[in-house]
């Protein structure tokens, strides 16, 4: 078993690193990430949503939807928990006389 | 029109919601909010469909921006598939669930209602989203809902819920990470754009990580064979309301995005002659099949040999997205819906069983089918679908798997097919074994061994029939949807 | 349940700290539009001053600041604000969650848009305030 | 010329290490709440890889400046070069959200599972399971 | 460019993402655990990511925090591993 996770961690850092390599230089301008769809963020915010934030107008307008999810995920959760934890009245694993 | 695909995952929200408040006043208003919510989102699922036949893909431009910017919601004929098919077993599951939870945990009904509809809504999400990052969030709300739901079995399924969202959180990570690669080397999130500017960075060490990544956390969270280590025990522990709807639906959605992704994201030929990943898919699940049948037969607890069962059945759409010829992909689909059906069937007959004489080991069943004659008779239906006897439906995945194995030259898949059917067979005759031929055992009260009642008998029928009707109706399927579906790999 | 730390500091220094600290959470979730923050911030900051509440007070005394039940209530209705205001523009004929169709009198065009993401970002720190004390509740209150 | 490569790079190299410690605790270590621990820190690690992701650099009189925060300035205007990717951080945002939420609930399952068996081992735990 | 003073951050985060593994004592685990978060957000915000800082500190170096110790309350406190 030990043996096994030490492969899978040299196995997973190998592939990063043969990966890495392969990124668009760090900061790099000319970068795709930089000139396809982000530049149009910055330059309009201020004009379709008055905020001169991009990072709220982007979170709650041109990709809303994604922070509605993220809403539900803590929503989730919220009710995950409550699920748990709630205290049961016949304890662990045994059922229960079947009802008749 | 175009409203029809948001609406399918946001009446299960908003009633998730609604239902929250509703229980916190009155306990049983959960119920009607979870029932109210799946019975419009199916409807909604089913009136895409038909209009996706008729008319083509309906694109839905969240908050008005379009695509690259904005997210993007797509219904076509796959997605219209899968949404209805998840809505559908969901509200059968639900009906079913009423009598199953007030019986097993009746203090805890709204929270598990609530989360019930938030794993649908989730499952929907990814069924119909047409963004990277979207994908992601709906994955995680499912598995979130998924965790809470299995962990409520006792002390067992607890520890299996752990070692769950251990896994879990790997394979959602790993699909980030998989995005994350996408995003800096293409810039964009959205499906569509990035599978237009994918092929000229195919050459990229970054996007065959990508692949890597993406496979692997989706690989993880469908219980693909080496990777479904937290698929038995949490199947076993769980509620068997809840094992029945997370068992037929869950790891089939995300065998789901696996597709889109083969499909729609990147060209197959990417991954069928650049990368070899659908070779290794195709003979780790071949690998799967064998040893998780062996393993069920092994099994003495009915919901462990289904759950190991299910590993195996998962593995024939892995070898069916493995072969990656147009029947293969025929075969994993329909394979994906006539799985659904049958294990949605016999999980919840197994709760049935349970919630009647609270046994589930096989060698207490003997002599049942005398003294629950429906039940076992639906039994017997989705055995037989299982091993794969013609009129059910398990029959004929099978069959275009068979066919997409001869079609690719790949004996060793055909003869994995074949033997996997007598495996099953193996392991379902012996439960029917048990149940027609051998006498009831001492110890077994004859009063408590009764049909469940009605609540929980109907969606059980309504399964099984259902295996029957798709049986027969495969071809309209087959022509309809699922054969315009593999035109990229054509 | 947590029991009252008996200090007379800790109390007083907690009573004091906790309305500037929800003063700067309203701070926080209206001023996201111009600075860092938001409505996540702004929600976990006024989570945050309950947390000290319950933990400075004890489970009886911060009850009656936020009942349990009603922090799972609260943090329902947000999401539900959330959900609401993206169906709300598709009545109107809009598309889901498309602020430019709100039917506020008024206001029209980017201003629409900036109140749109307004009501949002209440949406936000209202679910979040609810569901962390939620969570906290349950984390410490059911322990047998 | 090697100095330049490392500083170009080192970031990445940085977060692979945090991943592979984060990866590390969640297989390796036995105690619950160390898989726990070892679950935040490799999720994190790959926010910082987004993050680091989008920084950008600008060269301005022949000196490389990093981008500003995304927040526009009236005095610089809108010139898109100038201030970092919005994007990764509103991913990364969502992506907080959720590992907070996972750990809230890996938590309440902590509970639960200690409750039945007095222990977070998982060599113990598995023991106590079989039985 | 300060470079250094993303290697210094970055360096410390791993000293302090190894030794909450390594050590024992799961209280002292969790603290340098919300340490590990407090120094992400400082990392996040020098690359000019102040949002995501923000709310790193506030809900991983906080609220995460509060959670984890208010749960090991009612845990036990040693680990063998």
């Amino acid at each position: 078993m030990k043996w096994l996770s030490l492969f899978i961690l040299g196995l997973v850092m190998a592939l990063l690193i043969y990966a890495e390599t392969d990124l668009p230089d760090r900061g790099d301008p000319e970068a795709p990430a930089n000139q396809h769809v982000s530049p149009l963020y910055l330059e309009r915010t201020v004009e379709d949503t008055h905020t001169p934030n991009a990072v709220t107008s982007v979170l709650a307008d041109y990709r809303g939807y994604d922070t509605l999810g993220e809403t539900v995920v803590i929503f989730t959760a919220g009710i995950a928990c409550v699920l748990i934890l709630m205290r049961r009245r016949s304890d662990d694993n045994q059922i229960r006389k079947p009802n008749s | 029109m175009t409203y029809l695909p948001i609406l399918i995952p946001v009446p299960l929200l908003l009633f998730a919601f609604i239902g929250t408040l509703a229980g916190l006043w009155r306990r049983s208003l959960a119920y009607g909010a979870a029932l109210l919510g799946t019975a419009i989102s199916l409807g909604v699922a089913t009136a895409g469909l038909v209009v996706v036949l008729s008319e083509g893909n309906l694109h839905h431009f969240l908050g008005g921006w379009d695509p690259p910017w904005g997210i993007e919601y797509v219904l076509d004929p796959l997605s219209a598939f899968m949404a209805m098919l998840v809505t559908f077993i969901g509200l059968v599951v639900l009906i079913y669930s009423r009598q199953s939870l007030l019986h097993e945990l009746p203090e805890r009904v709204v929270p598990l209602y609530v989360l019930k509809l938030l794993l649908l809504a989730g499952l929907t999400g990814i069924a119909v989203t047409g963004d990277l990052f979207n994908l992601y969030v709906f994955l995680e709300i499912a598995s979130l809902a998924a965790y809470a739901l299995m962990a409520v079995g006792g002390r067992q399924s607890a520890m299996a819920a752990f070692r769950y969202v251990v896994l879990g959180t790997i394979g959602g990570t790993f699909y980030l990470l998989g995005v994350g690669f996408i995003y800096f080397s293409t810039g964009t999130l959205n499906m569509a754009d990035a599978a237009q500017r994918l092929p000229a960075l195919y050459e990229s060490r970054a996007i065959m990580a990508a692949v890597a990544f993406i496979v692997l956390g989706l690989g993880l969270k469908m219980a693909l064979f080496p990777l479904h280590v937290w698929l038995p025990d949490a199947y076993t522990y769980a509620p068997s309301a809840v094992a029945g709807l997370i068992a037929p639906i869950m790891t089939k959605v995300f065998a789901y995005a696996l597709v889109r992704m083969f499909l729609t994201v990147f060209q197959p030929d990417y991954f069928r002659v650049t990368l070899p990943v659908t070779d290794i898919i195709g003979w780790l699940s071949a690998a799967g099949i064998v040893i998780a049948s062996i393993l069920a037969i092994a099994q003495r607890d009915l919901r462990r040999m289904l759950a190991y069962s299910s590993v195996a059945q998962v593995a024939y759409i892995g070898l069916g997205i493995g072969l990656a010829n147009p029947l293969g992909m025929i075969g994993a689909l329909l394979h994906i819906l006539n799985h659904a059906f049958m294990k949605a069937c016999l999980f919840l007959i197994a709760g049935g069983i349970r919630f009647r004489t609270g046994l589930v080991d096989i060698p207490l069943f003997a002599g049942f089918g005398r003294l629950m004659p429906w039940t076992m008779a639906a039994f017997t239906m989705a055995a037989l679908s299982m091993v794969g006897i013609p009129p059910a439906c398990g029959f004929f995945s099978k069959w275009y798997l068979v066919l997409a194995g001869l079609d690719a030259g790949n004996w060793v898949f055909v003869a994995v097919i074949l033997i996997s059917s007598l495996l099953n067979a193996v392991y379902f005759f012996r439960v029917l074994e048990q149940v027609y031929i051998r006498p009831l055992r001492e110890g077994v009260a004859e009063e408590q061994v009764r049909e469940p009642p009605a609540e929980m008998l109907a969606p059980i029928l309504v399964l099984a029939a259902g295996i029957i009707i798709l049986g027969i109706i495969n071809v309209v399927i087959v022509t309809q949807v699922l054969y315009p579906v593999t035109e990229p790999l054509r | 349940m947590i029991t009252r730390y008996e200090s007379p500091i800790v109390e007083v220094v907690c009573r004091v700290i906790v309305p500037f600290v929800q003063v700067f959470a309203l701070y926080v979730i209206t001023h996201g539009h111009y600075g860092p923050g938001g409505g996540f911030q702004g929600g976990v900051i006024l989570a945050a001053s309950f947390l000290l509440l319950r933990l400075c007070l004890g489970g009886e005394l911060a009850h009656q600041k936020l009942p349990p039940r009603l922090a799972i209530a609260l943090g329902a209705f947000g999401v539900l604000l959330y959900g609401l205001t993206g169906l709300v523009p598709m009545m109107a004929g809009g598309q889901y969650l498309d602020y430019g169709h709100l039917p506020i009198p008024g206001v029209s065009g980017a201003e629409l848009r900036y109140v749109g993401i307004l009501i949002v970002e209440i949406g936000i720190a209202f679910g979040v305030l609810g569901i962390m004390v939620g969570i906290f509740d349950n984390l410490v209150e059911r322990q047998s | 010329m090697i100095l330049e490569a490392f500083t170009d790079r080192y970031v990445y190299f940085m977060t692979v290490a945090l991943l592979i410690i984060g990866l590390y605790g969640m297989l390796g270590k036995r105690n619950l709440l160390k898989k726990l621990i070892g679950m935040i820190v490799f999720q994190t690690a790959v926010f910082l890889f987004f993050i680091e992701g989008a920084t950008k650099f600008f060269i301005e009189n022949g000196t490389k400046l990093r981008g500003s925060v995304p927040v526009i300035d009236p005095q610089l205007g809108t010139d898109p070069a100038l201030y970092v990717n919005p994007l990764p951080h509103v991913l990364i945002l969502t992506a907080i959200v959720v590992s907070v939420a996972t750990t809230g609930v890996a938590l309440a399952l902590l509970l639960t599972i200690h409750r039945g068996y007095q222990s977070l081992d998982e060599k113990v735990i598995l023991e106590r399971m079989r039985q | 460019m300060i470079w250094q003073i993303d290697f210094y951050l970055l360096v410390i985060l791993i000293i302090t993402a190894v030794v909450a593994l390594e050590i024992r004592d799961l209280l002292a685990s969790v603290a340098l655990l919300t340490g590990y978060s407090f120094f992400m957000a400082l990392l996040f915000a020098q690359m000019g990511s102040v949002d995501v800082a923000f709310t790193e500190a506030a809900l991983g170096a906080g609220v995460t925090g509060v959670f984890l110790v208010c749960a090991l309350f009612f845990l036990e406190r040693r680990s063998a591993d």
